[in-house]
């Protein structure tokens, strides 16, 4: 059996956290390294309960252990400025946050605040497989999808490669509902359970960096509305779109399935029976599945299309081990295989 | 006579109304607008004159 | 003190229930009878425990009392057969159902079963008294506005007052969050606390007889879609709009206060400082007020609106309280002063 070692930097965020977990389960990868400035020497389990059963103690991120693949978890801005030390100890570096994310360096300075090492832009590949498989094989930097977007392009890129969909194509209308995971482990009073429990609370009004990142891998422009509800897990796009001419159930089913029979982790998920009739979080919660599922609504020329992800899994750690797999030719579910809970709680 | 507690008086920077602020407010000083709970910040006193606070940066996370 | 004596027809439902709460906490209300099928002879504290101190119990629905008003909350389909009964023991009838919320009976055909008895639709007040404030006066058939519909309507109404927004406008897409008291308290897999918790469930993908009702009253036709998610009370409508010309924040604060300012029970709360920067069902979780907001998003020649409301009182039972305050000259807060609770969990 192939096995590759695999570091984590920021391993106790909950991105941090999720990596550790895949990466321990994974029948190809060894972990041998977790950094945390803030609980260096502590046991990774004192950070993450789940991962009690691992005997690995977090280190620190200006000590890096050379390994095969080095993961980072850290929030944007830090692994721009580290690449070139990630590099020297790692064969394959894989980025969870937006540093690499976007194509172009002119994008930073339009939605962040530049990027330090903009050289490396040209060479990272969009982790997201479903989207670019063909370009991870031997990539050795991968740049994880963010999880807002990686739900709408999930959702919207049958319907673009059907020529459903395209750039001049009326308004694409994006809300989308996340858990409290998203915003980080950050604190601050807007994240306390008392004031976060129950709410239905607009968290980015408009999505300049959804939109920007969606419109690069799509091409298309995109209007994009973010709220908190009540869950820890889980982001749920609904794209309200308007295409020019009128579009069949029929068109919809052979779009969908066509873009996703072959897709491991991608469930088509459309007006079935039973009680989860459409995508939801809960039903994949802690998975690397996708739902994608669709409504025709002849009156108003709409097509509403739900997408449903994971944002710690198939949003951001699920995703990266799901490109490492591809781009290290291993096989594509390996380690990525748990199927979700039912019942299961609030995700 | 206005004595150093009267409430000053400003123009609120997005809907141009007149509003009232406490009269100690200083340069710098982040404060709610009374019309739209927009937070604005006091760029100078006498005449007090008033700015959109910078966009609060949301931590947005993933 | 003036005081009138009222019934209220279902009165085990979240509704009647609400009904109960509000007009035995009226100073100018005597609640003489609450009728039940399921339950008569009961106590009313029995379904409702927060109505314990109420020595109420329940009654036949077939042995009305007379009365000045009679609140129904039964569901859709009920009142329009039994309207003649009412009028037999009340002055005025209030229903809570959508059995008069339309005002021509074609849209019943289309969008309902039909219509029982169509005549007193021409009769028929729509109780939303920021809408329709100077028909109420003296009305003695009031007709409760559906509580998705309510939200939206309290949203766009501004805009379409200030030519912001008209019939031809481009596409006018609603994307409502609710909880799972607006399903009623009926039962079924889907609706049990396993199945329930943590949903962002697309409840109506199409909805149909919310545009139809928002169409009636704001002349809009809007693309409407509604998700439940993990509340029990509350409804959130973010409204995603794209007027032909450029309007400016001024502009738009100009329009929102200049409509609610002088509303007792309407909030403008649009980008300000703290943790409830936009509208919210927690932050008027129990009350009859509503909030709304806004947020320009001139890249993509977009507005987007937020309202929230409490679909069991601003949505329902406190709008027909508020209603029947307008009709029989009352002050018009009367009985409906609770201004919400914080912290406060999940609504």
């Amino acid at each position: 059996v192939e096995t590759y070692t695999a570091s984590v930097v920021g391993g106790t965020g909950f991105t941090g956290g999720e990596l550790l977990r895949l990466l321990a389960g994974h029948p190809n990868f060894e972990v041998v390294q977790a950094t945390s400035r803030s609980a260096d020497n502590m046991t990774v389990g004192r950070s993450h309960p789940n991962l009690r059963d691992l005997d690995l103690r977090f280190s620190d991120p200006d000590d890096l252990e050379s390994v095969d693949v080095l993961f980072s978890a850290t929030p944007h801005g830090v692994s721009m400025g580290r690449v070139d030390d990630y590099f020297e100890v790692a064969d394959t570096v894989v980025d969870l946050s937006a540093d690499f994310r976007l194509p172009e360096a002119a994008m930073y300075d339009e939605w962040y605040d530049g990027h330090e090492s903009p050289e490396y832009l040209e060479r990272a590949e969009y982790a997201l497989p479903e989207l670019n498989r063909e370009n991870l094989p031997g990539a050795d930097l991968i740049a994880g999808g963010g999880c807002n977007a990686t739900a709408t392009i999930l959702g919207l890129k049958p319907l673009v490669d059907a020529g459903v969909l395209g750039p001049d194509s009326g308004e694409v209308v994006v809300d989308v509902k996340v858990g409290s995971s998203e915003g980080g482990a950050g604190g601050g009073a807007a994240s306390s359970h008392p004031e976060r429990s129950g709410v239905v609370r607009p968290y980015a009004p408009t999505g300049h960096r959804h939109e920007a990142e969606i419109e690069a891998y799509l091409g298309l422009s995109v209007s994009f509305t973010v709220h908190a509800v009540d869950m820890v897990r889980g982001a749920s796009a609904t794209c309200h779109v308007f295409p020019d001419e009128p579009v069949s159930k029929a068109d919809l089913w052979k779009g969908y399935r066509g873009a996703y029979a072959d897709e491991p982790f991608m469930r088509v998920v459309s007006g079935g029976g039973g009680v989860y009739r459409y995508p939801e979080p809960k039903s994949v919660a802690g998975t690397n599945h996708g739902e994608v599922g669709f409504e025709l609504d002849p009156g108003n020329r709409r097509v509403v299309v739900f997408s449903a992800i994971d944002n710690m899994t198939k949003g951001s750690a699920g995703q990266a081990v799901h490109a490492t797999n591809v781009a290290l030719g291993l096989p594509e579910t390996a380690g990525l295989e748990f199927g979700g809970l039912h019942p299961v709680g609030s995700p | 006579m206005t004595t150093d507690t009267d409430p000053v008086l400003a123009e609120d920077p997005i809907t141009g109304e007149e509003i009232e602020l406490p009269a100690d407010v200083e340069v710098g000083e982040i404060i709610d607008s009374p019309v739209t709970g927009t937070e604005l910040e006091v760029i100078s006193l006498d005449p007090v004159t008033l700015e959109e606070a910078p966009e609060l940066e949301e931590d947005w996370g993933e």
